[in-house]
């Protein structure tokens, strides 16, 4: 039965491939038409340029698409987080007006979620939401913001109320992007790169329509988007087989694709480069030396048991058991995983290791995963808040004793160099 | 990959014998006592449960089952203990003779050892190294074997020697009745009481050499090391969960010691450990199984397995405070299985050596 | 001036074992004296058989009796502790009646604080001492009490006050160890050694006039007896001298050490005997082994380090410098010291390390070390005792918080496996 | 050893003045700029404070102190990230003038080191171990240098190179004018840019040599090593104090930071190291002015104090999270600065091994 059925869907979305995909229309075009008929996201509701099909027949449709080499939806991550959470929390007016833009790539997206005083605690923040007349206005600072000068609107969370426990004050918006209340700066990291973004809000203005959801219901709306945030991109990337095919529209697609995977260039160094150990040691001649050998068999051993744990899970998990978060697991394995990396290139390296740029090791690849490294421990949750994740849910041992319980106003912040609160 | 149903039933069925047979208390009274180990559960073991056989072709009375499931077996053993030859028998010996026996040398010993009517030890005179094995003993030109090997698992109880000997052509097995003249076995003072290892000492003693060929030790090495790694896994996830339980029972300060911020990332540290041991471990035998993966994944499930046990047992007696370095408590039974299991067939920095030799090997090929 | 009243004593206390120090004395009969002229203890006060030395004097009394090769007063550890938390807090007739006997040796003492519910956190102790008539009842268990089954007398901390907090409930006794309620078990250890005992109370009685200090003082009277033991008895040795000397006196003496230092055979194998490490590795050639060497080298650098920052700590004491309390860093330092000896002891003997016994590597000694380096991360305050009191303490970070400040009646003790509390 | 009223006021007046002058906005203008230093900043340290000439003989406008003066100058500059050819000159070049130069060569050169009007550099062909300098630089017969260098500390401002090429008896060290043709320096991308590197490529350059011996490479080393061990120590101990401080401002979850128990043990853990690393440190120095002591001191000092700045760097960015991972924020500086020093003069991994091979050497005479 399932399989007619999938059978049939791909029959559809083939003729209908066979019928209308042309190298020669431009980007925007061919969206708008995979928008109007549905094939844009399947999986979304009819009423919103959806299909409502479960997962497998959008997976079927998906497929037919890469066989044909047919470009799909735009997918900016963060707008990815946006639509998917306006389809859950969003007003009717608010999905017909943002998800379509998001879809065929004319808007990019960001995500205004961390600051600079709440990091590993995000419900701490502290950017303030004012009612005031229709309109809400928005002081504060936002950080972490990938795309954000690209971006044509956020979604926020900021405070709405002080006087309530933390969690409880907090509202969601959507805002745009391109008025005077909003500046947008880059932010530079300690290997050079500026992936990520400052945002600052002075009086920005959010029309009261585009608050989303509830006011206070912000916390448990940011746990739709941390939840698609967690699932990652992988399953919505196309595998790289557009990318390298000839046409018009692939030129205008790489180019999308170039913007958007911009600030993503140094993640492969951040993890380390398990990958080009062995090559390296064996091209410099560093694999006659029974330490490096030692320190490479631990990364690349490591390496290869997280992959296998990672594997394990999901076997299990296909097979209906029950499994051990191990998201939590393998994102601290990734922290063990790149700092030995590290050591490994350094020893490998040598005093070669003293240089960086283009003519350093490897143009330059070494030196940046030196400088990366340090990052996988932080981004997307701290090594510790995953040790509390995994001490907590997985082991069953007792939560952190709570400080912060009362209302906003009294729980301590940042003591400054004055020994006063901030924030 | 998960396990298929049946061989989650199988490790169900082994999980429980052991649970059973193989309690704390049983296995102080055997470490006390002179052979170490039960005669009647050992009879249980191969007769009634048929574990003897796990991995031993039906034709020879085994179950037939590979790799996988004698890993099964192995690791529920490692969770409590089992003290017993097991090991000796039914993995290092069998092993040797499924590799290097000719079919009627399998067909006359094999079956012996699936019944546990026959214990058979592993005489190697060498357990860091396959390469340095065979320097003690030799065969001489009518293949009768002089020698000693200082550390033989269980030889005090076997009625049949398998012995790796250097022969005029290479280093060969041999088998040799243990009960002859100019045999002789000495048993050891053992820090892991719960495995015994003795001395055997050969005098010009008799022997069928197993097939014409070298001794594959190479294979055998993986075979016995991915058998070890996966008691190694079996007593750690055990000690690790009895760690865990005893923290949400102990109190100090007015809360439970679970609750330490210090300790409970500790823990986290140490549950990743241990799933990427097991992990690696339960790869190996896949490859064992297959022959699809890494010619290096039984040295990686050694090395992880090998120190993820020492994480682990050092933390539980850590963990539990002076209490953790009594004698009453049981946390060093594992503790003493963990450091022997350490030394026994490769410490990890070789197997990470191996590691990197045979990837040289696969990049050179 | 100093240096004259230094040297004046030296000459009094020379001219006096001249006429007196005679080897053919029994040790009682030689310490009888000892404790009528002041000698065998000149730091005491002259009330109770000392000569109100100080320091500096009293080290000049110690060094003449090393010259002259006489034997000075017992020297039982936990004697050390009752005899000088006796001369602070004691009655008079307590210091009279239990203070000549220990320096004579005539008594040996054993010290009763820890508990097996109690073990970091020794002030939750759960020992009762209620008081009927003239007399207090005890009843409980202690653990970890070394030379309980040689001592005449123990000092003991019990719970004399369960509605109070718990250090405010606590009283400080001597007990005499020869009484029907009293028993005493050896504690066997993993290693095999059976260096302490377990002691249970059941109706042991103590008289009224043997509480030491006032009811519930018990706490701070124990920190006392702790801070000596954080001293440690190395002051009190005798430097192996008159061990070796020829001659009665030194046999009796001799086997009162031998009984007195029993229970420490095994501490240096705790420490994991660094100092045999490279013989080793040279002797079987593991030397050769380059990982042996980089583990070996860690294991030796480690060790030199350690007593380097001690020594430098001593060095600017004696300035008059600030120092880092060294104790608990000194004490963190012994166990990664250790923990790497028992790995590094472990590759040098391979798969000898499958064996113990007289027969094993060095006799025994490298087992015991295999099996005794557990240890010395938890004896004496746990490594996570010092990580607080360093993080507390040296780097000034906020304390755990407390949930065991009310009554001690209601502070949450052991949950038993029936979900219960214990005690 | 605690330091005396003396030595205490040096290390005071030395704080200060880089203290006062290497602030970070300071380091960050010149990892930016193109020589890497500020000259009046080295005016000053060289006229006003003498430093340059710390450990140098009176006679040569040094101050005459030693090895532990040398190290405290070394310390405070490791704090503060100074950022000038002090290493280059007054350290390594500066020893190889004092081990091998003969008296009218020390005479000619030692005092406008001393006095910083002179800046040196000492060309090493190899950065990882003394043994194999000098395979790509040769004099020949006639005295003349050719060949290259990668990593020459601070050759881009030098006007005296001190060369280390292999003659036709031994390695020998060799004076260089900077200036003349055939020298060509090009100063290179640098992992860390608060100690420059650049390529040295020698073309038939004339050239004199130190003295007549081999270069005295082992003693140099040890002399290095003890002065980098010093500078790493320093700037582990600030990047400690200033994350202690972070850790105490703080909050999360209503907390400051430093009050969570798993990162105020793992702060423990950190003093310790450093405290260990501290006392190798300055017993090197010790070792180096009084001839008394192991003679692996200088070894251990780098491993320990590398292994002890690297734990801290990586922890002062994770403890500061996000925050600590931005250009913005001071902590990367240090981090790179420990990254450079720990593949400079011999990683830990090196030293160890030569630690073992000079107790070798002890334990055989």
């Amino acid at each position: 039965m399932a399989d007619d059925r999938i059978q049939e869907i791909r029959d559809e979305v083939g003729a209908w491939l066979d019928a209308h995909w042309d190298v020669r229309r431009s980007l925007g075009e061919w969206r708008e038409l995979l928008v109007e008929e549905g094939w844009a996201a399947p999986a979304w509701p009819k009423a919103y340029f959806g299909r409502d099909y479960n997962e497998a027949e959008a997976a079927a449709v998906a497929a037919v698409f890469y066989e044909k080499g047919a470009i799909g939806a735009a997918q900016q991550g963060p707008g990815r987080l946006a639509s998917h959470t306006l389809l859950v929390h969003g007003t009717d007016a608010q999905k017909r007006r943002y998800l379509r833009p998001i879809l065929t790539g004319e808007h990019a997206w960001c995500q205004l979620f961390s600051e600079p005083g709440s990091g590993s605690d995000l419900a701490g923040l502290t950017t303030k939401a004012e009612r005031v007349g229709d309109k809400w206005v928005i002081n504060g600072q936002k950080v972490w913001n990938t795309s954000a000068h690209h971006a044509r609107y956020g979604i926020l969370v900021a405070r709405t109320d002080w006087d309530v426990p933390k969690h409880q004050g907090i509202s969601y918006f959507v805002i745009d992007m391109h008025q005077p209340g909003v500046e947008v700066r880059p932010l530079r990291q300690m290997n050079g790169h500026a992936s990520f973004n400052e945002v600052f809000f002075s009086d920005a203005e959010v029309p009261a329509q585009d608050l989303v959801g509830s006011e206070g219901e912000g916390w448990t709306i940011a746990g739709t988007t941390l939840s698609v945030e967690r699932q990652g991109f992988s399953q919505s990337r196309d595998g790289g087989r557009a990318r390298n095919l000839e046409g018009p529209i692939y030129d205008e697609y790489r180019q999308e694709l170039a913007i958007a995977l911009e600030p993503y260039t140094w993640y492969p160094q951040r993890e380390g480069r398990v990958d080009l150990l062995f090559e390296r040691a064996v091209a410099n001649g560093a694999i006659d030396d029974p330490h490096v050998r030692q320190e490479l068999a631990k990364a690349i051993g490591l390496k290869r048991a997280a992959q296998l744990a990672a594997e394990a899970a999901a076997a299990k998990r296909r097979a209906g058991q029950r499994v051990v978060p191990e998201g939590s697991v393998g994102k601290l394995a990734a922290s063990v995983i790149a700092r030995q990396a590290n050591h490994v290139h350094t020893l490998i390296s040598g005093p070669q290791a003293l240089l960086a740029g283009p003519d350093s090791e490897l143009g330059g690849i070494v030196a940046e995963v030196l400088l990366s490294t340090p990052a996988i421990s932080i981004a997307g949750g701290t090594d510790e808040i995953q040790k509390n994740i995994i001490s907590e849910r997985v082991l069953g041992f007792p939560k952190e004793p709570r400080f912060d319980t009362g209302p906003f106003r009294d729980v301590p912040r940042n003591v400054s160099q004055t020994g006063k609160q901030e924030g | 990959m998960a396990f298929s149903e049946d061989q989650q039933q199988f490790a169900d069925v082994a999980e429980r014998f052991f649970g059973d047979k193989s309690t704390p208390t049983e296995v102080r009274r055997l470490m006390a006592s002179d052979v170490g180990y039960d005669a009647e559960v050992w009879r249980q073991l191969a007769h009634e449960v048929g574990l003897t056989g796990t991995h031993l072709p039906e034709a020879y009375g085994g179950f037939g089952f590979g790799a996988v499931e004698l890993g099964i077996t192995c690791q529920a053993m490692g969770r409590h203990l089992y003290c017993g030859p097991f090991f000796a028998s039914s993995v290092m010996a069998a092993h040797a003779v499924l590799n290097n026996g000719s079919e009627a040398q399998r067909e006359a010993l094999l079956p012996g050892i699936a019944a546990g009517t026959s214990i058979a030890a592993l005489v190697l005179d060498d357990l860091s190294d396959p390469a340095r094995v065979g320097m003690s003993i030799q065969a001489d030109a009518n293949g009768r074997l002089s020698g000693a090997a200082q550390l033989v698992a269980d030889a005090h109880v076997a009625d049949l020697l398998i012995v790796a000997a250097r022969a005029a052509d290479a280093v060969a097995l041999f088998m040799v009745d243990a009960a002859q003249p100019g045999v002789k076995v000495t048993a050891q003072n053992c820090l892991d009481p719960t495995r015994r290892m003795a001395r055997v000492q050969l005098d010009d003693v008799s022997a069928e050499r197993l097939g014409n060929g070298p001794a594959d030790l190479s294979l055998l090495w993986d075979q016995m090391c991915t058998a070890l790694a996966h008691e190694m896994v079996g007593g750690a996830e055990r000690l690790f969960e009895t760690t865990v339980e005893y923290m949400k029972m102990r109190v100090q300060f007015g809360r439970v010691i679970g609750s330490f911020q210090a300790l409970k990332h500790r823990c986290a540290d140490l549950l990743l450990e241990l799933e990427l041991a097991r992990a690696a471990t339960h790869e190996a035998a896949r490859y064992l199984a297959t022959g699809a993966g890494d010619a290096f994944a039984p040295n990686l499930a050694k090395a992880l397995a090998s120190d993820a046990y020492i994480s682990i047992a050092k933390q539980a007696i850590q963990l539990r405070g002076g209490i953790g370095f009594t004698w009453e408590e049981d946390t060093h039974l594992w503790y003493k299985r963990a450091k022997a299991s350490e030394v026994f067939l490769g410490t990890s920095n070789w197997h990470r050596e191996e590691m990197i030799r045979r990837m040289e090997v696969a990049h050179g090929g």
